[in-house]
């Protein structure tokens, strides 16, 4: 009885702390929400008149993207690699063993017995993923000048990849879909990427500057060499991740 | 003004999702949908000054105001990212506990430590 | 000599850029090779990651000292669109502050794991994210340097793989990304407001306002600070903490505690004193964080986990720096008064960074060999690590040390710090607070160090691991290093007052020094032993029957997850109230 | 019309978040995602769109996936 009450008064408390919160969010939040001032316009006039120029990019976000918060794109490639390599370090880690000290050197496959594949989707899966590759090779490269771009044709290589992994059955039979490999492709194009972003420094021009002019290559080299790598680089690590959560589950 | 009311409740639910709702998982989705509202927010409202896609064609304008577009990019992906992160930690609490009730988790590490 | 400047001017990026190059050595050197050539590459890319731009640090000092301030805009686009970014003093301090202590610790985490490429290469992203976000001067940036540093410190404390670690990063990370789109929705206020993401841009249009942007403005604010204060753990918000850093690797918690909780701090005061409302918001943080400072340490005092007794000191102590840190925004950080209370808030800063980082690492070393947690139960500590292979007592000295220094003991560095905060704040109510915890750091730290001591009359023998692993030599000389930074924080403190106070001095007032002048006066040693006394007396008082029972109240006082978000709904809505109250009054 | 997307993703979110199989929350989620990359093509924002058909829709539904089937996929709560 005195354990009800006790409940009784425990979820009493509960409910007003979870209804004040409740309130204090919306109350918080619906002005802001709500404001109905002009959205400003600035931006856009600037980018309008000066994006393409500047950065030789006619699809403006990726000029905005790429160009004039390139450096925020890095960031968000971090983001992305500390949570791919994370990921793969925490769920390797199998069993309910929970031993001490940090074994996540190399991630193997992990056991592939039971998994459930009909001929059906062998074939189909085998023979889409090439032209998905190639799909998102297209989105990688012409980021610049339609919709898209390295990350997107990165996520839609990485697609591509799975399928050929499990069309070839198994993702060991295939190098594109290897665990090492992809590893590799990953580590190479950080690499790239973070020594890109620093060849302004080494011209004098400053940390992330557009290196290219004009004299020999546009300045829409830049963005295209970044729309590469983060490609790359997505691709690998996110098809990484996957073959490695398709080791040990018949997803 | 419909429109974002209709985001705040959504804002809301997201953030109920994450405070009441008793299962890890769930606790994620609603992570995901608060991300997907903001995002939905900033596009939304960027879009009212314009009436063409932020690619440069042949002087086709007003376009809609591409900054907000690229941010949310940014967004989208590092939400992803920590949802990956938080489902595969979900995973080894799983794999060490048996349940997804946080509370009965919760429990479950603690108890010798209290 | 105007050559040298223009090329001194890249150097600023080799605290972001020189981390992330090692990070990015060291994944290929995993994914490339193995064994011994593996190793050396890896250790290469940390010696370029953290020791070259500590290097670095000593190349620019004499220019910032000269009173020169790099910024501009990264890529040198347009200011109104591109990314800026402000290396001045404050970065400096906040980066060498940031790159010692990731340097010994990196080092210890050589001897006492987590090993390998992938946490080498990840701890060097974090360490890259800490001084990114110190120099960003612009308001998306910073989410997106928030983010890289909460994602890598997710990872990080769960590498230690202990079960009890994976639920601590799971809070930890729900709160903090939750909080991130709260900073999020901030972002979209003042953007929609004033069309511009640079701090002075924002701050500029919001002025030629007529209503300086309204309610929208404060509350955009208000969930920033909201954000950002969630990563500093202060009052209402850091619930999130003491699992984490206590769950951690030994070397992570002392990173998480030294520098992880502080650099956001520092980073958001960029923000602050360039908003019209921030000095009412750091009043409030003033505040919060006095408060901090006190109920925090009584938690500490109930706890029996040893690590989160020692990340209860981490709130406890991050109290004693915002409140001084919120005392000088409120006061305005260009009038003396103020200056004096930022560089006492940054000394006690760098030096809680010191001696809280000996502190986790010492007393990992003993656990780890005890194979016990509990301070009610572990004793004989000095023993244990005798038999552990330790000849000179390095562990026990150095703990002893970094427990004197945070208990305020002459002539160490906290001493020094404590004495120039309540010498700053004299005369205020924070006095009598700060004054107060200061008792109960005493008090806790006499608990503490029982456990490195024999045991009493009536103690319970409790079985010991039979052979304790060897203690790494990497270990003891991560150890000794921070001590003796320590001791030398306590002996050199005018000119290292002196250099931080010029470092933050932008409107050129000469001769500010935050150190008392009678630091080593007799009213102050007084004041001391007073306070030594009356923790000892708080201690024994705790000790008693009745005192153990309201201890083992507080510290199973109920905790629950939704807890966290519930007191950060309510902190922001405080803060948002405040804000329009002090606004519209 | 964005106002009955709008509608539809509410009712999809509250489905996500009360049904009791957590493997069909995660199919809700995933037209969730889809629906809004509608929406933000619909609001003149292709390159988000992709992004969130690709990344919101493709590879975090494959992440839910993979843990709810290695998991649990019923909420007893």
């Amino acid at each position: 009885m005195a354990d009800r009450m006790k409940n009784n008064k425990i979820s009493i408390f509960y409910k007003l702390q979870i209804f004040l919160a409740f309130a204090a969010v919306a109350a918080v939040l619906l002005p802001v929400f709500l404001n109905d001032s002009h959205w400003p316009v600035f931006a856009r006039d600037y980018l309008e008149a000066n994006g393409e120029e500047q950065t030789g990019a006619a699809n403006i976000v990726s000029s905005i993207y790429l160009g004039y918060r390139a450096y925020d794109t890095l960031g968000e490639t971090i983001v992305l690699l500390v949570a791919v390599s994370g990921t793969i370090g925490i769920i390797s880690f199998t069993g309910k063993n929970l031993a001490t000290g940090y074994n996540e050197d190399d991630f193997e496959g992990g056991n592939r017995k039971n998994r459930k594949r009909t001929v059906l989707m062998e074939v189909v899966t085998g023979k889409l993923g090439p032209v998905i590759l190639i799909f998102g090779l297209y989105v990688m490269l012409f980021g610049h000048m339609s919709p898209g771009g390295g990350f997107q044709g990165g996520v839609v290589i990485a697609s591509g990849i799975i399928f050929i992994s499990l069309g070839t059955g198994g993702s060991e039979n295939n190098i594109l879909s290897h665990s090492g490999v992809l590893a590799k492709i990953e580590a190479v194009s950080f690499l790239l990427l973070v020594l890109a972003s620093a060849i302004g420094l080494i011209t004098g021009i400053g940390f992330f500057a557009n290196p290219f002019n004009g004299n020999p290559i546009p300045p829409v080299g830049y963005i295209i060499l970044l729309n590469a790598m983060i490609g790359l680089k997505v691709g690998a690590g996110i098809a990484y991740m996957s073959v490695a959560m398709l080791g040990d589950t018949d997803l | 003004m419909i429109d974002r009311i209709l985001l705040l409740i959504l804002f809301l639910i997201g953030f109920y999702g994450i405070i009441v709702k008793k299962n890890v998982i769930k606790k994620i989705f609603g992570l995901t949908i608060l991300n997907s509202t903001i995002v939905m927010l900033f596009v939304l409202e960027g879009s009212k000054i314009g009436s063409h896609v932020p690619i440069l064609e042949e002087n086709i304008t007003p376009i809609v105001d591409p900054v907000p577009q690229a941010l949310m990019l940014t967004a989208i992906v590092i939400g992803v990212c920590v949802t990956a992160l938080a489902l595969s930690i979900v995973y080894r609490l799983f794999n060490s506990t048996g349940t997804f009730d946080i509370d009965e988790i919760r429990s479950k590490l603690y108890k010798d430590e209290e | 000599m105007q050559n040298i400047l223009i090329h001194s001017a890249e150097f600023v990026f080799a605290p972001v850029l020189l981390p992330l190059l090692g990070a990015a050595i060291v994944f290929c050197a995993k994914a490339f090779s193995r064994g011994r050539i593996a190793k050396t590459i890896e250790y290469t890319g940390a010696a370029i990651g953290l020791l070259l731009p500590w290097l670095m640090l000593f190349i620019i000092l004499p220019n910032l000292l000269g009173g020169s301030v790099y910024e501009g805009t990264i890529g040198g686009w347009d200011k109104n669109l591109g990314i800026l970014y402000k290396f001045d003093g404050l970065a400096w301090l906040v980066n060498f502050l940031g790159f010692s202590v990731a340097m010994a610790a990196w080092f210890y985490s050589l001897g006492a794991g987590p090993r390998g490429p992938k946490f080498t290469a990840i701890f060097l992203i974090q360490t890259a994210a800490l001084s990114a976000t110190i120099m960003t001067a612009d308001l998306f940036n910073l989410f997106v340097c928030l983010e890289v540093l909460g994602i890598s410190s997710y990872v990080l404390v769960c590498s230690s793989e202990k079960p009890g670690a994976f639920l601590a990063s799971f809070s930890y990370l729900m709160v903090s990304a939750a909080a991130m789109i709260f900073f999020l929705v901030g972002i979209y206020g003042l953007y929609r407001l004033t069309g511009k993401l640079s701090y002075e841009g924002i701050a500029e249009a919001l002025a030629a306002m007529d209503n300086g942007g309204g309610i929208t403005a404060l509350i955009s604010l208000a969930l920033i600070i909201a954000a950002v204060a969630l990563r500093v753990a202060v009052m209402p918000l850091y619930g999130w903490l003491p699992d984490a850093h206590a769950m951690a690797p030994h070397a992570v918690s002392a990173v998480l505690s030294g520098v992880l909780i502080k650099t956001p701090l520092f980073a958001l005061s960029r923000i602050l004193i360039i908003f019209p409302a921030g000095s009412d918001a750091g009043q409030l943080m003033g505040v919060s964080g006095g408060l901090t400072a006190l109920i925090a340490v009584i938690i500490a005092l109930s706890q029996k986990d040893v690590k989160k007794l020692l990340a209860y000191h981490s709130v406890s102590q991050i109290g004693y720096i915002v409140c001084a840190w919120g005392a000088a925004l409120h006061i305005g950080v260009e009038t003396p008064a103020g200056l004096v209370l930022m560089t006492a808030a940054f000394l006690h800063a760098l030096y809680h960074a010191l001696f809280k980082g000996t502190l986790f690492l010492t007393v990992g070393t003993l656990i780890d060999r005890a194979g016990n947690r509990s301070v009610y139960e572990l004793r004989r500590g000095a023993g244990i690590l005798k038999k552990s292979g330790e000849k000179i007592p390095v562990t026990f000295i150095s703990f002893m040390l970094a427990a004197m220094a945070i208990a305020a003991i002459p002539p160490l560095n906290g001493y020094v710090s404590k004495n120039a905060l309540s010498y700053a704040l004299k005369g205020r109510w924070e006095y009598v607070v700060l004054t107060l915890a200061s008792v109960g750091t005493v008090a806790s730290f006499i608990k503490l160090s029982l456990i490195f001591f024999p045991p009493g009359k009536n103690h319970n023998a409790i079985a010991f691991l039979e052979n304790p692993q060897k203690v790494h030599p990497a270990m003891k000389a991560a150890e000794l290093f921070l001590a003796i930074l320590c001791l030398a924080g306590g002996l050199f403190s005018p000119y290292i007052s002196k250099i931080a106070g010029s470092l933050l001095n932008q409107s050129g007032t000469v001769g500010i020094n935050s150190i008392p002048p009678d630091l080593y006066s007799g009213g102050n040693l007084q004041k001391t032993l007073i306070i030594t006394l009356s923790g000892a007396a708080v201690y024994l008082l705790c000790s008693t029957k009745q005192g153990k029972a309201v201890l083992k109240r507080i510290r199973e006082r109920p905790r629950s997850f939704s807890g966290l978000f519930t007191s950060f709904a309510l902190g922001l809505a405080g803060m948002a109230a405040w804000l329009i109250y002090r606004t519209f009054n | 019309m964005i106002t009955i997307i709008l509608v539809l993703l509410i009712a999809l979110s509250v489905f996500t978040l009360q049904h009791r199989d957590l493997l069909q929350g995660v199919v809700a989620l995933s037209a969730f995602s889809l629906l809004s990359a509608m929406l933000f093509y619909m609001l003149r924002a292709p390159d988000v769109a992709i992004t969130e058909a690709a990344v919101g829709a493709g590879v975090s539904t494959v992440i839910f996936v993979w843990a709810v089937k290695s998991t649990d996929r019923k909420d007893e709560s």
